[in-house]
């Protein structure tokens, strides 16, 4: 957990077409912080000839735990495939532990220590449930079984429904397999990408829960979230991303304490 | 008379197989791995060829086989042209192409035109009775007198090559063959000839020919080079070259021989297309096409209408004989009506078989020559024919008709 | 079907960011109403959607297990759950996506069990799915002009025939109208020439909601549409829901917001296991002990 | 992002202005080559009518499929099926009776052609139906399988002994068998022109075309006419499918290629918006199959292999499934280039070498190569085979397209499906205006 | 109620029970058929051991080129139309080799490596066989199981690969471009023309009560090649990652990618695992009929097709057991059926299966 998160950000305006877009709290380029993680930088990404995200900006420092919101179609999914290597790459990098991952194959990404969930089709439908969670260990020469007994504990369904196939399980049921199955590597990065969309709400405190004791654990998270304001509770650095661009940056309370970006983005 | 070894005791006695190598070889393959080969086999033209023990990987010895006598009365001195210009000995209806296109450029000559009409009235004065007797040997010869207006008979590798009413040889000569593994070559045993009503031809034709000379004379040669027939078209388009040569060598009466080849690619849509585009060159015959199948077609889409000789060298389908052809369809193939008789005589009397079942390839060729062997094997000669099996070409296995071929007949 | 193309009030606030959801002006709402063209729904069975005794599973797993429910005309009613309850396969089977093993479904009166799912579309049952389903390689205009029904032109002979096709094309012309009030309504308007396949996962739900209200439903089934929609917009969204309500369409509604059923839902029907756990009002079920075992704080 | 940024833009004259200045550059190659030949006016003439056929047809089948695969994401690979089920039926039913003692093995029932080429084209429609109604229910790439199975069983059953002559009516019909069936009816032009009581005329302009080719002009003429007919056909196709396509049939289509539960669940009975548009393209197909092979004189089954099938999809690819004025492109490029050129490339260049000949085989022609370094027997061969390697280019062809332009030769341009344009522009003027229905209304034509 | 139930229970029995029961039916009555013909005599129980002999044969080739189609299929997510082709591509390949080293100085090599294109030189003048010359013939199926591999991993590295993203339609429209450009190169180099390639293997027969069937030795080598190498792949995806790795991919390209498969790596290992087989196939069909021609996998691969998808894409068994259905519909078809319709059986039987089941006999299960 890096307590100094928000000490050593200098804010600043980023130029937006938008009139009233200088709120209070501001977007806001951090220095490099020594002991970083993740760190975008001038990304431009997008799908084919379409530009999507513009010069943005994000880090996520070791152990920390980090969310994006933004209005729908924002380019949050984006930024999480772009650190993954999953879209086209117009410009900017992306450093993970020092090292340029820019651009690397998705197989030698997860090598190096991210785990990601994405936001559809997360699940190897056909496969068992308990096929699903050893193919998260796919890189792994074994299943590790203190990770899988670990998962189950966590999600007793899936002990349960260990092998059904992972396509007829209910949508909530899916979601919650997809994120065992990231958890099978014990990564040293998690991107989890709206994890509580379409959960009981229980579930999604479960949920959050669970995602601050794997932060506890050690692992930074990134998380994409419409669930904005329990996911700004929770997190310890929030970004703000709209129209591709950033907007605003700053520790999850001030955020969420902010009146404009209440009105803009969380709803009021 | 012995029973198949597989096909049981009650399977007939004899087979008549017609198709050409390109499946005949898997067959006959398939047959020997079933059958011990005690049963009589009868083929005809279409298998004709030498290679056929080698590829099939068995002396063959229970085959028999007719084939229009390449037995014209100028069958050596075709085979040492052909083996001097290609270093091989000809294959099937090599003779009949050479014919073909011998006697178009002797009608062309005597026509003095490349009009296919002028051609037409020409092609019986040339190859029937009266006149200089012209041979592959001295076809140069032949053609510079028919340039000059002579009569001409061109007496052919394949048969006299006397046209009756309908274009057809007007007689013919069969020969009987069997394989010579040893050699590589189908060789033949005896032939039988075959007489029509007017021996020495009959039909149209014009009196006299105008002739001329220094001019190019054009012809087409419509035949397969690829699809099913390509190993059959390949020797019959080098042999149909060969007058083409000949006359180019020695320009006779100052004379040029234009010879356009198109591949027939076995398949009538790419014949029609191929026949069109030797239109547009303004050929006035074509020696062609090589199967009824395509024959058929195109005489009578492209040929018939555009008033082009078609003179084929292998197409030897009753059809053909009856198309409405306003006299321009022309062969050296003689008509399967005389084969089937043929067959049916050999099979009879020869090999002695009283019950048969017939395979053929499912075209015009083989559905026909079998219905003709049948019915004159059951009439004539009062034998029984079990079945008539077709088979379809490029089957990857063919045991299963061969055993239906060799089992008893229907109750 | 309504001939007048409807009126067109929905308004953006054009001080938001562009393609960021609108702050909804709840005082708007009267101005801002949407008139589907289509006059209302009909009036009839005071429980437009009856489902008997309904029955389903698969292998060893039953997912809806002799559920018996009806849904109130002109309401908004919640179908809550745990994840797996059988809500979806509830939804799939009332639309005649799926066969039911036993029970039955009546809808207006009339009972649906095993039809098509295009005739219980059209008959005014009208769902959208939990995974929104696009047409990828249609535009966003395109896809909502599918969406209205018995469209004179989608008989092959009069779209061809000259003559008639006058007809068809002066139908297209009045629906294009009423398509982009709604597109409009729902704020998708600026994309309207894009491909439905380039839009965001929020974008979809917002299309895939529009559309299925061109089709001029009586009754919604709406299969967690909210979820990964931006709260504002789902705030605006609701106020609409509430006002088709009131023009007597009817809403079933699976979601798993609580806080947005409670607020929103005059009854509430929970699932649990495939059965009727319970049904009433927000605060009976809030109150009710077995929902909160089983849902609201028990373990799953 | 446009939908429309594309060639045609480029073009004076939009799609019409495309597709006419490329027929104009392939007719002109195709003159110079005739040119280069040595050809009489007669073969130039004979050349443009062959060509136009072609063109015509590919043209008249790639619109066909577009219906189907363009449009509604059906992959048929049966087309040569259809065609075939076409021309049969239309021979069967206009083959004169049977007259012993004719080349023809079997009659037909005698009807005038029309009748017949109707009888053809709802027959193959039938046919789509019975393969649909099972099909439709299959994956993309299984209807292909089951339709490509389906032009084979087709194909058998045309050759089989079962089917060669049979009584009906008292009279001896059938399909022939594997000799096929002798097409002797009276010539279908004639026929034609016979219908509208235009035979004399008819015959006057072959006299009057006799100043250009004196000796026997009318097959030229026959030809020339038939190929200019063909092309209307090609026209009503075009015109016919344009407007099933920009209609609320063609966008249900559309939505079926898309996603059939979303359709299905916005209350469009999407088995028979399929089963109509499978028919509907079948129907074609079997229509093109009659013009295509009615005045060839014979037809035999083995003409419709798969080969042909795989040729109209290069066609379509080339023009851009999706869109029909890509399809007729398509047709014509492919005719032009891919079906025809080779045959006159090669004749061209053994014009240019006239004496040079080819080894008879790859043997002998690469050891030259090998042996002392000499590529001219080589070169020679490759020549000789053109037509074996014509097949192999358009392999690569298919290849490269699919590579470098898969949405065809124009561009992206999935036609809008709908009666009117769907622009904002037009409909945020209207909105202005109440009144503004009609102004949109003349986007087919 | 009661009419819902009625309703309810009439559709299905109209939509899942008639054909199986239909199916059943048919079964029965062409079994009787049988059966009947067999006491009356115009079948001999042996005509029909050799059919159902004959017909194993054929399955086990199409089952065996079969499996390479069907894993390139569950993964790639495309019909490869060239498969045939690659077929034919091991078959020159293998034959060029058994003929060079079984006719090394018997003949001029260019005739060899041609494999005796237009009747140069023949395989049973050369009296290659099995038990002729085996070391001609092991050497062949190696080689045409390697160079099969090369040419894929080839074809794939520069025509496949770089549209990998694609759907599978345009993948397949693409696989027909390759399968055009294979054979007719094929054609160029080796000429049209069919050859015979083996001497008469020796065989041996099996007495039924009314005659023989006979066995030779090429089939017994099918057997073998086919029966081991089916164990072998059986045994390589149970053992090893790869199998899993196939099916999770078959399953979601991307989700497989974002959890560290190489997918490329893997397709690249389904290419050398099912292009081996395939070339193989080609070789062993081959030695089996006994002629090559540049068409031959091209003609069996719609067949290849129908047992593919009979089986259910993507399951070795399915494969295999589809290919036996196949080839056996095939051959025993023309008991009750005329012989020009044996391959129409064939397909039709793929069709009436795929309307039953449509997902195939082992769906879903690629390496189990
Ligand atoms: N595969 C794609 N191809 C083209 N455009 C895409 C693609 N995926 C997304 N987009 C476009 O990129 C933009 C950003 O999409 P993205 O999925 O990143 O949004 P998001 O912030 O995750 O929204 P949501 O909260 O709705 O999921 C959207 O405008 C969308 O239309
Ligand atoms: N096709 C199927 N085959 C097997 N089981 C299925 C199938 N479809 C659904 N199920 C099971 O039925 C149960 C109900 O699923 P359903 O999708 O209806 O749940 P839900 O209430 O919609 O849950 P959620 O809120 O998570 O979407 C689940 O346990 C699921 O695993
Ligand atoms: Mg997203
Ligand atoms: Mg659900």
């Amino acid at each position: 957990m890096s307590a100094d998160a928000d000490s050593d950000i200098a804010t600043e305006t980023v130029d937006s077409d938008d009139a009233d877009a200088a709120g209070v709290s501001q977007e806001t380029v951090p220095d490099r912080e020594p002991d970083a993680l993740l760190e975008v930088r001038d990304l431009d990404a997008g799908y084919g000839d379409l530009q999507i995200l513009t010069d943005v900006d994000l880090d996520v420092a070791d152990g920390e735990y980090v969310t994006i919101v933004g209005p729908n179609g924002a380019g949050k999914s984006t930024v999480m495939k772009s650190v993954f290597g999953l879209t086209n790459l117009m410009g900017g990098t992306v450093l993970f532990d020092g090292g340029d991952i820019t651009g690397l194959r998705p197989e030698d990404i997860i090598h190096e220590g991210i785990g990601y969930v994405p936001q559809n089709d997360n699940v190897f439908a056909s496969l068992t449930v308990r096929e699903n969670l050893e193919m998260g260990a796919y890189i792994l020469d074994e299943v590790p079984q203190d990770a899988l007994d670990a998962v189950f504990d966590r999600f007793p369904i899936l002990e349960e429904r260990e092998s059904q196939k992972a396509g007829t399980m209910s949508g909530g049921q899916q979601q919650m397999l997809a994120m065992g199955r990231a958890l099978m590597l014990d990564p040293s990065l998690l991107l989890l990408d709206e994890p509580s969309a379409g959960l009981a709400p229980d579930l999604v405190d479960d949920m959050f829960d669970r995602i601050d004791a794997i932060n506890d654990d050690g692992t930074a998270v990134l998380m994409v979230e419409q669930n904005a304001k329990e996911a700004l509770r929770r997190c310890d650095r929030g970004y703000v991303l709209a129209n591709g661009k950033n907007r605003y940056m700053d520790d999850g309370d001030t955020l969420l304490n902010d009146e404009q970006v209440r009105q803009d983005f969380l709803g009021g | 008379i012995g029973g198949g070894g597989g096909g049981g005791a009650d399977g007939p006695g004899g087979l008549v197989v017609i198709g050409y190598p390109e499946s005949g070889i898997q067959l006959f393959r398939d047959y020997y791995s079933v059958s011990d080969g005690s049963e009589e086999i009868l083929v005809p033209d279409g298998l004709r060829d030498g290679a056929m023990p080698g590829q099939v990987g068995n002396d063959m010895e229970n085959v028999t086989g007719t084939a229009p006598a390449a037995g014209g009365p100028n069958q050596d001195a075709f085979n040492s042209l052909f083996q001097d210009e290609y270093g091989s000995s000809p294959g099937v209806f090599t003779s009949q192409s050479y014919d073909s296109v011998a006697l178009q450029l002797l009608a062309n000559a005597a026509a003095g035109e490349n009009s296919g009409t002028a051609i037409r009235d020409q092609m019986r004065r040339i190859a029937n009775p009266e006149g200089m007797t012209v041979t592959p040997n001295n076809l140069v010869e032949g053609v510079e007198a028919a340039a000059n207006g002579d009569d001409v008979n061109y007496q052919g590798a394949s048969s006299a090559t006397n046209f009756d009413q309908n274009g057809d040889p007007a007689s013919a000569a069969y020969a009987i063959w069997e394989f010579n593994a040893d050699e590589g070559a189908a060789e033949t045993q005896e032939v039988q000839s075959f007489e029509g009503e007017n021996p020495e031809g009959s039909g149209p034709s014009a009196d006299s020919g105008p002739g001329g000379s220094d001019r190019e004379i054009s012809v087409g040669i419509l035949l397969p080079e690829t699809g099913d027939l390509a190993s059959v078209g390949a020797p019959m388009i080098q042999a149909a070259q060969l007058p083409a040569m000949q006359v180019n060598d020695a320009n006779p009466a100052g004379l040029s021989v234009n010879a356009q080849v198109e591949d027939t690619q076995t398949s009538p849509s790419a014949g029609t297309a191929a026949a069109e585009s030797l239109i547009s060159a303004g050929v006035p015959s074509v020696c062609g096409s090589a199967s009824s199948g395509v024959n058929v077609p195109v005489s009578q889409q492209v040929f018939i209408p555009n008033e082009v000789v078609g003179c084929s060298p292998s197409s030897t389908a009753l059809s053909v004989t009856n198309l409405d052809d306003n006299d321009y369809i022309f062969r050296t193939a003689p008509s399967d009506r005389l084969q089937g008789r043929v067959m049916a005589q050999v099979m009879a009397e020869r090999l002695e078989v009283s019950s048969v079942s017939t395979l053929y390839v499912n075209n015009d060729y083989g559905q026909q020559l079998s219905n003709r062997f049948a019915s004159v094997f059951e009439d004539t000669f009062d034998g029984e024919v079990y079945r008539q099996t077709a088979f379809n070409i490029g089957e990857s296995s063919y045991s299963s008709v061969v055993e239906t071929a060799l089992s008893a007949p229907d109750s | 079907m309504s001939d007048v193309p409807s009126s067109t009030g929905s308004e953006i606030d054009t001080d938001e960011p562009d393609g960021a959801a609108g702050v909804p002006d709840a005082d708007d709402a009267e101005s801002g109403s949407l008139d589907l063209g289509a006059g209302g729904p009909d009036v009839g069975e005071p429980y437009p959607l009856e489902v008997e005794n309904l029955r389903k599973s698969f292998g060893g797993i039953t997912a809806v297990d002799d559920a018996s429910f009806s849904v109130e005309r002109g309401s908004l009613t919640g179908l809550i759950g745990p994840n797996g309850a059988g809500k979806s396969t509830t939804f799939n089977l009332i639309t005649g996506m799926l066969q039911p093993d036993a029970g039955s479904v009546t809808f207006d009166g009339e009972e649906i069990t095993g039809e098509t799912p295009h005739a219980i579309a059209n008959r005014g049952l009208v769902r959208t799915f939990q995974i929104a389903r696009e047409l990828q390689e249609m535009t966003v205009l395109e896809n909502m002009m599918l969406a209205p029904k018995f469209q004179r032109g989608e008989a092959l002979w009069r779209s061809v025939t000259p003559g008639f096709r006058d007809d068809v094309i002066e139908q297209e012309s009045e629906l294009l109208e009423r398509v982009w009030a709604v597109l409009e309504f729902f704020e998708i308007d600026h994309i309207a020439e894009e491909y439905a396949g380039n839009l965001s996962g929020g974008q979809r739900k917002l299309l895939e909601l529009a559309r299925a209200l061109l089709t001029d439903p009586d009754m919604l089934l709406l299969d967690e549409p909210f979820a990964g929609v931006n709260p504002s917009l789902e705030r605006r969204l609701l106020d609409h829901i509430h006002e088709l309500r009131e023009q007597g369409y009817t809403f079933l509604l699976v979601e798993h917001d609580m806080d947005l059923i409670m607020e929103n839902c005059e009854r509430v029907i929970v699932l649990h296991q495939g059965q009727v756990l319970t049904e009433g009002s927000p605060d009976e079920i809030q109150a009710n002990e077995e929902v909160i075992e089983a849902y609201l704080g028990g373990n799953v | 992002m446009s939908v429309r940024d594309d060639l045609a833009a480029r073009i004076p004259g939009g799609d019409t202005g495309l597709i006419l200045s490329i027929l104009l550059i392939v007719y002109a190659a195709y003159v110079l080559v005739g040119v280069g030949l040595g050809y009489s006016l007669r073969g130039q003439f004979n050349t443009i009518a062959v060509l136009t056929f072609y063109i015509a047809v590919f043209a008249m089948l790639a619109l066909a499929l577009n219906l189907h695969w363009g449009y509604t994401g059906l992959f048929n690979i049966g087309i040569v099926g259809f065609m075939a089920i076409g021309i049969y039926v239309m021979a069967f039913v206009s083959k004169p009776l049977y007259q012993p003692g004719g080349a023809a093995q079997v009659g037909g029932l005698g009807l005038p052609i029309i009748v017949g080429m109707i009888a053809g084209t709802v027959a193959a429609a039938l046919v789509g139906l019975v393969v649909a109604l099972p099909a439709l229910r299959l994956r993309a790439d299984y209807l292909a399988i089951v339709t490509i199975a389906m032009s084979e069983i087709v194909r058998f059953s045309f050759l089989s002994g079962e089917f060669e002559q049979f009584e009906l009516f008292g009279t001896r019909v059938g399909f022939g068998g594997g000799s096929g069936l002798i097409l002797n009816y009276t010539d279908p032009l004639t026929a034609f022109f016979e219908v509208f009581g235009l035979g004399g005329a008819y015959l006057g302009l072959v006299d009057a075309f006799g100043a250009l080719v004196p000796n026997n002009p009318k097959p030229v003429v026959d030809s020339l006419v038939y190929g200019l007919l063909l092309l209307l056909f090609v026209a009503a196709y075009y015109w016919l499918l344009k407007r099933t396509g920009e209609s609320p049939f063609g966008r249900v289509l559309k939505a079926i290629r898309e996603d059939e539960d979303v359709a299905n669940s916005l209350g469009k009975d999407t088995n028979r918006f399929k089963t109509k548009a499978f028919m509907l393209g079948c129907g074609l197909m079997g229509l093109a199959g009659v013009l295509w092979f009615m005045r060839s004189g014979a037809v035999t089954p083995n003409t419709f292999r798969p080969r042909i099938t795989f040729f109209v999809w290069i066609a379509l690819i080339i023009g851009g499934a999706g869109s029909n004025t890509g399809s007729v492109l398509g047709g014509a490029v492919f005719a032009a280039l891919l079906y025809q050129g080779p045959r006159y490339l090669k004749n061209l260049i053994d014009a240019a070498l006239p004496n040079a000949s080819a080894p008879s085989g790859f043997g002998p022609a690469i050891a030259p190569l090998v042996s002392n370094v000499d590529p001219t027997p080589l070169l020679l061969y490759t020549i000789d085979s053109i037509r074996q390697l014509q097949l192999v280019f358009m392999g690569l062809v298919l290849i490269w397209l699919m590579h470098n332009r898969p949405e065809g030769m124009l561009g992206h341009r999935k036609e809008t499906a709908a009666g009117i344009p769907l622009t904002a522009s037009q409909a945020r003027d209207k909105t202005a205006e109440t009144d503004g229905g009609t102004t949109g209304g003349e986007a087919d034509e | 109620m009661g009419i819902s139930e009625t309703y309810t229970r009439g559709r299905e029995l109209a939509v899942t029970r008639p054909g199986s029961v239909l199916l059943g039916l048919v079964g029965v009555v062409l079994l009787f058929d049988l059966l009947v013909s067999l006491v009356t005599g115009t079948q001999s129980l042996s005509g029909v051991g050799s059919l159902v002999w004959d017909g194993l044969m054929r399955g086990l080739v199409i089952g065996l080129a079969g499996i390479g189609l069907s894993m390139t299929y569950s993964i790639l997510n495309f019909a490869n139309f060239a498969h045939g082709d690659y077929i034919t591509a091991g078959a020159f390949s293998g034959w060029a080799t058994t003929y060079l080293i079984a006719g090394l100085g018997r003949a001029d090599v260019g005739a060899l490596l041609l494999v005796g294109a237009s009747g140069s030189v023949f395989g049973g003048t050369l009296g290659i066989g099995v038990t002729g010359t085996p070391v001609a013939v092991v050497a062949g199926i190696v080689v045409a199981g390697i160079s099969t591999v090369l040419l894929a991993l080839l074809i794939d590295r520069t025509v496949f690969k770089p549209i990998r993203d694609e759907d599978g339609i345009t993948l397949l429209i693409t696989s027909v471009g390759v399968a055009f450009a294979l054979r007719y190169l094929m054609q160029f180099v080796f000429s049209s023309s069919v050859r015979g390639t083996t001497a008469q293997p020796p065989s041996l027969s099996l007495y039924l009560v009314d005659g023989a069937v006979r066995i030779n030795a090429h089939d017994i080598a099918l057997v073998v090649v086919a029966g081991s190498l089916m164990l072998g792949v059986h045994l390589l995806l149970q053992l090893t990652k790869l199998g899993k790795a196939m099916r999770a991919m078959a399953d979601n390209e991307d989700l497989a990618q974002i959890t560290g498969i190489p997918t490329e790596r893997v397709v690249r290992a389904v290419w050398v695992v099912g292009g081996g087989l395939t070339g193989v196939a080609g070789y062993i069909f081959i030695l089996w009929k006994g002629t090559l021609g540049f068409n031959d996998g091209w003609l069996l691969l719609l067949l290849i097709f129908a047992a593919v998808i009979l089986g259910g894409i993507g399951s070795i068994y399915g494969a295999i057991v589809g290919g036996l259905a196949i080839g056996l519909t095939a051959s025993l078809s023309v008991i009750w059926i005329p012989s020009s319709f044996s391959r129409a059986a064939a397909f039709f039987v793929m069709i009436v299966l795929l309307l039953v089941k449509p997902e195939g006999l082992f769906s879903g299960r690629s390496t189990a």
